[in-house]
């Protein structure tokens, strides 16, 4: 039993903090907002560079063969600055998929290339109108020759407009939410038959609905198993939880700093709104939620690898319950006690209240998780 | 005790009814039921239209254009407003910089100033917050030093709504020298063209785009825009926070909110069903309505205590912090209600005219913003801390 | 529209006020506390002559024909002393069934002796098992002649050891949890077959099971119609829950007022409790829940008496979530602010805390009635 | 970083279970499972027996009779303790007079007491409250005057738990006049049998009578019976509140609660199927439980920096509110899970030997006298609100 960081851990904390503190300042943020992307592309090139691209990817394909601890750790160094990059997209979503599901010869192909930032993916698995059920797929995929034709709508599919390759969850038999069924297919992103319609989201990153019509794929574009990709979707989301709850970390942590900070410096009625005990106790408690949080993020980080997939969704789930309540909680308190200031689009505090908010979003919110946790 | 409207406000309510009906513009209720944003227009034509029906003003005295309703029938017109789809009447003008000339003002004053409040001719804005005095007015800076007949005035002003639509700003200016921090205060009224004023936009996080800031640079002020003495502001701002209040429920608004709340959440699916039959989020559409019950019955014990006589008092802090946390809570749950379509961001979608398809459900696009931009609603007006700051102090002698 | 009481009305709170006020200090509820009954006759007979047992009793049978707002009114006042006296059990449930639902001849038989305080009656509507169910009813009368012989046990009858007549439910048609089936029996308490256990609550009243062994009742001991009881349980129980809301604003008012006057006092790091920030904002936050609940109480007070059972039920519900929520928040807060002091048995805030959890049980708690208010 | 036991912690765990298992008296494991009422014999007989085994004191250094054991077996034995049905043992002894004077006492005073603490033959009670020093421990009064070789005490202490089991007490007492308010404390033992000591109960209001009063009439105490100097107590008592606190969560206890709430919740009906299967009392078990887990792992990744090397901090005030929040929500759930069973108060049922057939389920009775008295949870030792103060002091540095 130990629940500290190790030695490569920390080095890498401490390096990705000092690296993203130089040079990714909030004004790099903002700069960021207002390009077509969302992100730039050389400082992908840089994250390859640091080795962050590969974290996720065997040694044998290019990465470093690094678990879920250290991706927590990058995700969490991400939150704190607001990283606008598609690592969730690719490196999380895509890799994990290919990682546990593609075949080898696919993994040659895609892995080293995300490790060196020259591939990007997309992970095409929500529809409109599946809400949060993973099972809940109606876009189509129909047996043509050796391979597959693909119609249906994808919704809210993260980094869309910047992916090279897709990964696209189709149905290949059963009902519109049966578990069983559903196949996973590489399309490229110039496939034809495949629109994109690109969108920022309220929290400044990209996202796209992507509709595929009559999209032809080969045989060799099926990830994994046949009406199996159910179990894959699963795990690979469980595991972007994971991240996803560090990243939130990540934000509260900021947050709870520069609160923190503006209390000590702001005067009102004479004194610093610090010495205000209502305040006080309010950051005790915006304190406390996110070190539990923090607990529950890497308490994910290492269970979204248990092999039984019962008690890593249970402890997936209770990690995002926990992660959206903190969340809410500190990113409204982080606002309310800014004042006026916190209003504004200039200070960063709305900036990761938003953030926040859209993370409870992501992948279910606090009553889907819930629900999965307490087995309804 | 008769929680049943008697047969006279039932004619009343039914008469206010109609007048929404026939004559709110049916773009304006869209707008306001779709939560799109309003612009100048949208509300002065509508001001407009009450203007001429003599309703611009309930609250007023007759005399100088109020229509001597009781509280009762005050608080059902407010409803029906709400309930009706009809824009928010802006407050600057009417609740307070009129009731403030027509307490402190000149006749001079009145005769100027209140027939174009009425009317909707003169925009107001407010300049009360400063850079360095958000909850702690006495620490205004903004200074108006005599020169000849006129005032110059100095400072800078923030938070200010609407700043850019105003023709005139009432703000709270240093007159005096070295005085305590609550003396010397003075309540001056100013021209929005006149030279010397700077406007700048202060973008919210929402996306937003109604507050300002307001800088002056020696600005030139006829003295006979002062409103009642030099050093007697501080009088004034506190008259206008013991002012009837007990619309600041926004009871109403919560109400029509939560049927949209319900729309929505009927249309929306959740494991193969209407998210409203989920037995999680019902309860919880559920827990919010009756607090907003719990609010409007307290609202009107108010409104009729106000009707036997009573004076309104501090429990106006009450409404204005549970009001707004429960404003706040129906946000949250409209967001929750679409999932993934929170996400997607469509600033043109928020305006009017926007001819593209909507991405994902029409009824999505305005529900983050709006959240995140109702999270002032505990901010402005005196943050909730303040409001049970002066609960404390001024109900339970704390 | 008019949310204020009416000028009898306030004669009666005042009236009230002012004699519990000086007939029922703390004393003399803690002496009650170490009764057999838990009240003093004495005591039921001058609320007899004040007039106060007949408040819902229509005058012809010898009461003053009062409405749910006069009951809450003496709830309230009752609240705020803890009055331990079989009010609810005998003037609000017993006199409620009968006004409802017995005959004429019954009405004047039971009336005229509960206004004089010379008839104790209790409801017996609860089983072992029932939970909060109304309708859920496993005691049986089997007809026998023309009368009826009922067999099962009831659970928690309020004040049963002192009641002199009983109103029992029991199924006379239909399954364990039908809602068609029930009849309300009027039974003597010293009728054969009729055993009780008696015990004390955790907040000082008294209750007890209540066992029915081959019970046999006449024709005219059935109150209103055969297999039709369901609706006059809910319209008394809807009544019951207005009534105790009132008294837990009561309750939740004298709390809050020994605890301000306790802050105001106590002194600690050199400056009264009250001045600290944290606890001032508590306070505050207990006036609301207070505030609010008294609206809600009033309100309720008012629909039940609606025709309309639905929205009776609608309005009844919310009030009793809202007081549930309100008065286990209070209650804690009472005690927690009191420090140390809040925990002993020797200052009435523990006795508060307790009947208010306690009212929170009764009829229903919040989950229950938010889900009848939800309709789910 | 890694959540699973290592062999060797494996090893040590099922040998502390093993120990349970074959040494805890069944009838001591009932009442502690059922909630029943402990006396002094069930508490003694069971610490006896771990004294024997010498794990009374694992956190002692060896050469007192500590285990020698890492933070996390520490961590472990605790969480053994509480899921096998073991009462807690008696922390004035073990957990604050003794490692007061393994610190500061002489080396007599350890000869003296520290053995007969570990055999469990001395009961110990903490005299520091005093009915006008609650929260504000300087403001005591006590005093203890030097009459030759001896103190005369007088004063009061109050919720004195366990006051009339006890052997001894320790107090803070004044010795220094007229000095600073925190100066001039000191720390005196005293033993319970000494003339002059009145035992006053103070019944709780959930019918308990675990706490009292104890007065001090010219009660007089060798000098030797003091530990450090005199006015070293304010220091003393700082150095216990940074003492090693990370079972102050109660994680291993609540977990258990958590499976008696379920067992119960599975027992009892709600609409004719089982209350653990509707979906609103599920999810709000849930809730509890995933609070749980984030505490539990907070716990954990404290005592995994402890066993890294890192000191104890004031972060155990965090794990103090949130553990005895989370205690309290555990005991409301097993209040509302029956129903109106709740009810009925039968005092004789809680104490063991009952021969009656119980009112109702027979888990019931309880279940209100406990939701009742834990609420002194958030406020003895430190009050949660005490707590919040010194995060905010210590680690904001507010």
């Amino acid at each position: 039993m130990d629940f500290t960081l190790n030695d490569e851990q920390r080095l890498l904390q401490e390096s990705a903090e000092r690296y993203l503190a130089k040079e990714y300042p909030f004004a790099v943020r903002r700069r960021l907002l207002a390009t077509d992307l969302g992100f730039n592309r050389e400082t992908w090139k840089a994250f390859a560079d640091l080795g962050w691209l590969g974290i996720g990817i065997p040694e044998e394909f290019g990465g470093i063969g690094g678990s879920g601890v250290e991706t927590a750790v990058l995700m969490e160094a991400f939150g704190a600055v607001l990283v606008g990059e598609p690592y969730l997209a690719t490196c999380v979503l895509g890799v994990g998929v290919v990682r546990l599901a593609s075949s080898p010869v696919q993994k040659k192909v895609l892995l080293p290339k995300v490790a060196t930032g020259d591939l990007l993916l997309a992970f095409a698995f929500a529809e409109p109108g599946s809400r949060y059920e993973l099972s809940r797929v109606a876009t189509r995929a129909r047996k043509n020759g050796s391979g597959f034709v693909l119609d249906g709508r994808k919704a809210v599919v993260f980094d869309a407009a910047a992916a090279d390759t897709f990964i696209v969850a189709a149905r290949t038999a059963g009902g519109v939410a049966d578990s069983d069924g559903i196949t996973l297919f590489l399309v490229e992103a110039d496939a034809k038959g495949l629109t994109r319609r690109d969108y920022p989201t309220v929290d400044g990153r990209r996202a796209s609905e992507v509709t595929l019509k009559g999209v032809a794929v080969d045989a060799d574009a099926i990830v994994g198993a046949v009406d199996s990709g159910l179990p894959v979707i699963e795990w690979v989301i469980d595991h972007a939880i994971a991240a996803v709850t560090a990243e939130a970390v990540g934000i509260m942590s900021a947050l709870n700093r520069q609160t923190l900070e503006y209390l000590k410096t702001r005067r009102q009625f004479g004194r610093p709104l610090a010495n205000f005990q209502v305040l006080q106790h309010r950051m005790v408690d915006m304190f406390a939620a996110c070190e539990l949080s923090k607990s529950m993020a890497y308490m994910a980080a290492v269970r979204a690898g248990d092999r039984d997939a019962d008690s890593r969704a249970k402890a997936v789930s209770a990690a995002k319950v926990q992660i959206g309540k903190a969340g809410r909680f500190v990113g409204q308190q982080a606002v309310q006690l800014h004042g006026g200031m916190g209003m504004t689009d200039e200070l960063p505090v709305g900036h990761y209240f938003k953030r926040l908010t859209m993370i409870d979003t992501l992948f279910g919110d606090v009553d889907f998780h819930l629900r999965r946790f307490a087995g309804g | 005790m008769d929680l049943t409207l008697s047969p006279h406000e039932l004619a009343f309510q039914s008469e206010v009814r109609a007048f929404i009906r026939d004559n709110l513009p049916a773009d304006i209720k869209r707008k306001v039921e779709d939560g799109l944003r309003l612009v100048k227009d949208d509300m002065v034509r509508w001001q407009k239209l009450l203007g001429v029906r003599g309703w611009m003003a309930p609250h007023w005295p007759e005399k100088y254009g109020g229509t001597g309703w009781s509280p009762v029938e005050r608080y059902l017109f407010e409803e029906e407003l709400a309930l009706g789809g009809c824009p928010r009447v802006a407050p600057f003008g009417i609740n307070m910089v009129g009731p403030v000339i027509i307490e402190f003002g000149s006749e001079a004053h009145k005769r100027r100033f209140l027939p174009r409040i009425l009317s909707s001719d003169d925009w107001w804005c407010q300049g009360y917050s400063e850079p360095e005095a958000g909850s702690d007015l006495a620490a205004l800076k903004t200074r108006a030093e005599t020169d000849g007949d006129d005032y110059l005035v100095n400072g800078v002003k923030t938070w200010t709504t609407f700043a850019h639509y105003a023709d005139w700003i009432f703000c709270l200016v240093r007159t005096g020298s070295k005085a305590k921090k609550q003396e010397g205060i003075s309540f001056l009224l100013i021209d929005m063209r006149a030279d010397g004023i700077v406007i700048r936009p202060i973008r919210t996080f929402d996306g937003g785009d109604e507050i300002n800031e307001v800088s002056f640079t020696d600005v030139r002020v006829p003295k006979d825009n002062l409103i009642g003495r030099e050093g007697q502001g501080w009088t004034i701002a506190k008259f206008l926070l013991g002012y009837e209040r007990t619309g600041i429920a926004g009871v109403a608004r919560s109400k029509k909110q939560m049927q949209r709340l319900r729309t929505i959440a009927a249309r929306e699916m959740c494991g193969g069903r209407p998210l409203i039959e989920d037995p999680k989020f019902r309860d919880k559409v559920a827990a919010v309505e009756i607090e907003l019950m719990a609010l409007e019955y307290t609202n009107l014990r108010i409104v009729s205590a106000e009707n036997a006589g009573q004076a309104p008092g501090p429990e106006s802090s009450l409404l204005k912090f549970r009001g707004t946390e429960i404003q706040q809570a129906i946000t949250e749950l409209l967001l929750e209600a679409v999932g993934y379509y929170a996400l997607p961001y469509a600033p043109d979608a928020l305006a009017d005219g926007w001819n593209e398809s909507p991405i994902g459900p029409e009824y999505a696009a305005p529900l983050a913003p709006h959240y995140f931009n109702w999270r002032k609603a505990s901010i402005y007006a005196g943050t909730n801390e303040i409001q049970k700051n002066i609960i404390a102090k001024m109900i339970l002698e704390m």
